[in-house]
């Protein structure tokens, strides 16, 4: 379904379902900081920068309680988490490289066991792509194979529009299901183009072929050169989209406390370190060569995916500046 | 409240325990019965696999279920203790509640094992994981040929299922071989001094119609294998168990893998065919 | 015969970090000598005023303390020689470092009590309970520890009870 | 008002950098050297360890070389060789820390070669790396810097930066917190902590974090929450800053690193403030064998104390 909705009635139908009870999520400022956050009018959203934290919070998040435990003496009693108090949820402005990652995590998180967190969640999530309009020298997503305007993940799609608003397209039931809900608010589709899209610079790697040579690749030297700079930090996991490890810990005290899943990162030493002392891997290029292993060759192997969306995010923020798209090329051309 | 229909991968069974024996000074076996009457009836395993035991308030480890699947009505489960979880795990006592989840992983093809020769081979606390399918063979001792045990620790005192090496011992139908590594015997000692290795090839079990099952530390596998490989046994011939660092035991949170292998999901069972095309990240 | 117990609506929790050799010897003077104070202090005794880590003050009040006392040994008095010089700066720091974070220092009292001194510990633990009595419960720690990431949060309840238990 | 820094002296530097680094690993006198050298991204720079001097040509000094490289020679990186006398290209505000590790232990002057730069300020971690270098793109630190020219090194290429006054930014707005009450600073951190996601950046590049194992990574028993909730992330912040008091050398790598942009200097540059009141200590170039929370006199301050 293609329609037109205006910068306007786009605001107006947000601040309706906020008002209606529907949480809007969508990039605002935090302190300084674009982050993904639920927003209490339409007004707070910023769509002309790229949150520092991807979309997969919303199905992920950073932290959750998976059930509550209290003790009595020698009786323990559990309280499971209902799933069916997620709430419903308007995820708006989500740029193509975060809204791709989605359909990228439903693969690990249900394939055999079903993790309903994620499951339940992204059911009762309404995901509003918007076309990328800026891109700098860290984005990458034609290089995996994505683009500025790529609907992929997306159950709604906005183009911006020289003539002011968006060109509005749905591709899932959820999407049309939005715009059906209130079709007041949008108009037939006009004659006006869309503004021209961002351009990332890089060149399409060949993934098959990067993953030819990490097939063969599991011991190199170049995974020292890449990875000796590399300080060990969790930045590059926890920006990223598509990077969905995490840990469980209890937390609370002897009486009563919580379990929780939260997000961990293949960067940290502590995160295969195993009670005995043995670490399989335990040198910091190890570790990275299982990042760039799991993003270009694992996932590929078990779920026919490359778990990378070219967002940019860990070059951009990566504190000693590992560029995995450089390293990504440079394996490509080997 | 916790019944196995819930949608809750995360959520364990609750268990309480039944029984606890010191194995070694460190070393300490739970026996567990699950308090949710239908988990107790319609809990099933098979030998080889894992389970996520919870002590509430510290968090959960992972060990292999170390009862025999065929010993129903409850499980045991065998730790050291040496972090927080096995700490708070030790303080537990009889009647005390924990938390279950599982089983998880592959598990022994036993079926394939029927008819054939057996050589089991384990160090220090690696018995566990092999008692399990030990045991099991007991149960069913007409369905399999000879059955072999090298086992080996440091000490005497390190030795765990003492009482079960002794019953081991006088079974006519099991050849139980123990050891100590050397400086590691008592005057009382009635078994070998040496590493697990030498004194499997002194025992020199044969390879014809035999599956090895070996488990134990990284260097005792290490050269165990060469040492299986001279007596005659092929990659397929031999099997071993993964350990590794895990959280969910459900192929999700992503710290179990060698390789592209989720040892949670694809393992924690191998042959050592498999185990050698896997990269060396373990 | 006891005084006549006074009702409050608010009794604080005090969590007194004292070392053994001082303060704890005289607060137990204070017991034997039938000193009264405030039931609201949990002393816990450590070797040495230099043996408190600022992480356990920190982790008193998140676990719902509404006051905390740290007192050891007058300065020169230390059984290891320097342990309460070298504490003493430690504390004159990371005072300033809640403070700058926004924590209330009239929460948290320093103090030299002696093995003699009964009667001082009775009075540095009677004004410090008087103090946070009179400025209510410590809710920051406890209301940060209701927090959640707006990703994680879920309100239902059965949780609402659950954290109200905690 | 946006001024201009003049980074003329860069290219030279660069130069001078390149021919110490092809002599002194020729010649012998160092085994490896750890500098920076250009990346990808246009302007963009990033760490490396050269050990041929064949690769002396790579190494470069621009605005845009923020790091701070003395955590390559701290037990926390394993993975950096150090057999023999390690080379360094350092910036005056990581010499300071430096010389904090000398004076703590972790490291020998006599295996370290010093490539001094003079330096009149690098990129603010919020602007691309090609930006322009002004008042504006600065980044905060080096709006407070007393060290463009290190000294004690082994080699200083001979250029002077200039630079002109700045607004020292950390000192203004330490001011203002100052001023709020108590409960408006506490709603200022918590709004800054419970943006935290616990990646451990700030940990992993601070050159004083060496621990082999960090108190947040130990759960016997649990101090800190491991967990990104505001209550760990504030436990964390305050730990973090309470160990680094007499300690930080002021290279705001924690700060610089945060992707989610919490003020951490501000903390360590406020502890900073106090040790100098208090103590009369500062981070400087010469090592002190003792910071001042692992000294006394018998006559510190104590007026806080019943």
């Amino acid at each position: 379904m293609q329609k037109f909705i205006s910068e306007q009635n786009l605001h107006t139908l947000l601040d309706k379902l906020i008002a209606e009870g529907t949480r809007v999520v969508a990039p605002r400022m935090n302190a300084g900081t674009p982050l993904y956050e639920p927003l209490k009018s339409a007004s707070e959203m910023v769509a002309d920068q790229l949150p520092r934290r991807s979309g997969k919070e919303a199905f992920f998040p950073l932290c959750e309680d998976i059930m509550t435990y209290e003790k009595e003496g020698q009786k323990v009693t559990l309280k499971d988490i209902d799933p069916a108090r997620f709430p419903e949820t308007v995820l708006v402005g989500v740029r193509p490289c975060d809204a791709a990652a989605i359909p990228v995590l439903d693969a690990v998180f249900s394939w055999d066991y079903k993790d309903e967190f994620f499951l339940e969640r992204r059911k009762k999530t309404t995901i509003v792509g918007l076309a990328c309009t800026s891109a700098d020298d860290a984005c990458f997503c034609t290089a995996v194979g994505l683009s500025p305007s790529e609907t992929r993940g997306s159950d709604l799609f906005l183009t911006p529009l020289e003539d002011g608003g968006y060109a509005c397209e749905s591709y899932s039931e959820k999407g049309e299901a939005l715009i059906k809900g209130h079709l007041e608010l949008f108009a037939e589709p006009g004659n006006s183009r869309a503004v021209s899209l961002a351009q990332p610079q890089t060149e399409k790697f060949d993934l098959k072929k990067v993953k030819a040579w990490l097939d063969e690749h599991f011991e190199d030297s170049s995974w020292d050169s890449i990875a000796t700079r590399c300080v060990g930090c969790g930045a590059c996991a926890f920006v990223c989209p598509v990077c969905h490890c995490f840990d469980i810990v209890d937390e609370g005290t002897e009486k009563s406390g919580k379990r929780r899943k939260n997000w961990d990162a293949c960067g940290f030493w502590k995160f295969t370190h195993h009670a005995s002392g043995h670490n399989p891997r335990d040198q910091q290029p190890k570790r990275y060569r299982n990042r760039i292993m799991h993003k270009f060759k694992y996932y590929e192997d078990k779920f026919g995916q490359t778990l990378c969306t070219g967002c940019g995010r860990c070059i951009r923020l990566c504190p000693v500046g590992i560029d995995i798209a450089q390293i990504v090329e440079e394996i490509s051309k080997k | 409240m916790c019944d196995h229909t819930n949608k809750n991968i995360y959520l364990p069974y609750l268990a309480t325990v039944e029984e606890v024996i010191d194995e070694t000074p460190d070393v300490r076996t739970l026996r567990l019965v699950f308090q949710d009457e239908q988990v107790r009836e319609n809990f099933t395993f098979r030998a080889g696999q894992f389970g996520e035991y919870s002590a509430f308030g510290a968090g959960e480890s992972t060990f292999c279920i170390a009862s025999s699947p065929t010993r129903t009505g409850h499980i045991e489960c065998c730790f050291r203790s040496v972090g927080r979880v096995t700490e708070e795990l030790r303080r537990l006592e009889v009647g005390d509640t924990m938390g279950v989840r599982g089983p998880y992983g592959n598990s022994f093809p036993i079926e394939e094992f029927f008819g054939k020769n057996l050589v089991f081979v384990a160090g220090g606390i690696a018995l566990p994981p092999l008692r399990t399918l030990i045991w099991n063979c007991l149960d069913w001792r007409d369905k399999f040929g000879d059955i072999t045990i090298v086992y080996g620790a440091r000490t005497e005192s390190d030795l765990v299922y003492k009482r079960e090496l002794k019953e081991w011992q006088e079974r006519a139908d099991v050849r139980l071989v123990k050891t100590v590594d050397p400086g590691g015997n008592g005057p009382e000692w009635d078994g070998k001094v040496g590493f697990v290795p030498t004194i499997l090839e002194e025992a020199a079990p044969s390879a014809d119609n035999t599956i090895a099952l070996v488990c134990g530390p990284p260097i005792m596998i290490k050269f165990t294998l060469p040492v299986l490989e001279k007596l005659g046994f092929t990659d397929e011939q031999v099997y071993t168990t993964l350990e590794n660092r895990m959280k969910c035991g459900l192929g999700k949170c992503g710290r179990c893998n060698v390789g592209n292998v989720y040892v949670c999901k694809d393992g924690p069972v191998f042959t050592a065919k498999q185990v050698k095309a896997m990269p060396m990240e373990f | 015969m006891h005084p006549e117990k006074q009702k409050h609506t608010f009794e604080p929790k005090i969590i007194a970090f004292v070392c053994t050799w001082c303060t704890y010897a005289g607060a137990d003077l204070a017991g034997t000598s039938r000193m009264q104070y405030p039931p609201n202090v949990r002393v816990l005794k450590f070797p040495c005023t230099g043996r408190i880590d600022p992480v356990f003050i920190l982790k008193a009040f998140q676990q719902g303390a509404d006051g905390v006392l740290v007192s050891g040994c007058h300065p020169g008095d230390c059984h290891y020689i320097a342990g309460n010089f070298h504490a003493r700066r430690r504390f004159a720091v990371f005072r300033k470092l809640l403070e700058f974070v926004g924590v209330d220092l009239n929460r948290l009292q320093f103090s030299w009590v002696s093995a003699a001194e009964g009667g001082k510990w009775v009075e540095v633990v009677t004004d410090l309970t008087e103090k946070v009595r009179a400025m209510g419960p410590m809710t920051e720690f406890r209301e940060l520890a209701l927090e959640e990431q707006w990703s994680g949060a879920i309100n239902t309840p059965e949780l609402e009870e659950a954290y109200n238990q905690i | 008002m946006t001024k201009s820094i003049d980074t003329s002296i860069y290219a030279a530097v660069s130069e001078a950098i390149r021919a110490e680094a092809q002599r002194i690993l020729s010649d012998g006198t160092v085994t490896a050297i750890v500098g920076y050298a250009a990346a990808r991204r246009k302007g963009s720079a990033q760490p490396i360890v050269i050990s041929s001097a064949d690769d002396a040509a790579k190494l470069i000094f621009t605005p845009a070389c923020v790091n701070n490289l003395a955590v390559y020679l701290t037990k926390a990186k394993k993975e950096i060789p150090k057999k023999g006398k390690v080379g360094i290209v350092v910036k005056g505000c990581d010499l300071k820390a430096l010389s904090g590790l000398m004076g703590e232990s972790q490291l020998k002057r006599e295996d370290l070669y010093l490539i001094g730069v003079p330096c009149a300020g690098v990129l603010a971690s919020t602007v691309q790396p090609a930006t322009e270098l002004t008042s504006d793109s600065i980044a905060p630190k080096c709006t407070e810097c007393d060290a463009q020219l290190p000294g004690g090194c082994d080699f200083v290429p001979p250029q002077a930066p200039l630079t002109p006054g700045q607004t020292r930014k950390y000192a203004a707005e330490i001011a203002r917190l100052e001023a709020l009450t108590p409960a408006e600073r506490w709603a200022y951190w918590k709004e800054q902590f419970s943006k935290c996601i616990k990646c451990y950046a700030c940990r992993q590049v601070c050159p004083f974090c060496f621990c082999e194992q960090c108190l947040c990574d130990r759960n016997k028993p649990q101090m800190v929450d491991t967990t990104p909730r505001p209550a760990g992330n504030t436990a964390w912040h305050i730990v973090r800053a309470m160990h680094l008091a007499g300690r930080c050398a002021g290279c705001a790598e924690c700060e610089r690193v945060c992707p989610m942009d919490i003020p951490l200097n501000l903390l360590n540059r406020k502890m900073a403030k106090e040790l100098k009141e208090l103590y009369d200590y500062e981070a400087g170039f010469e090592v002190n064998d003792k910071g001042p929370l692992n000294s006394y006199t018998e006559k510190d301050d104590q007026s806080f104390i019943k």
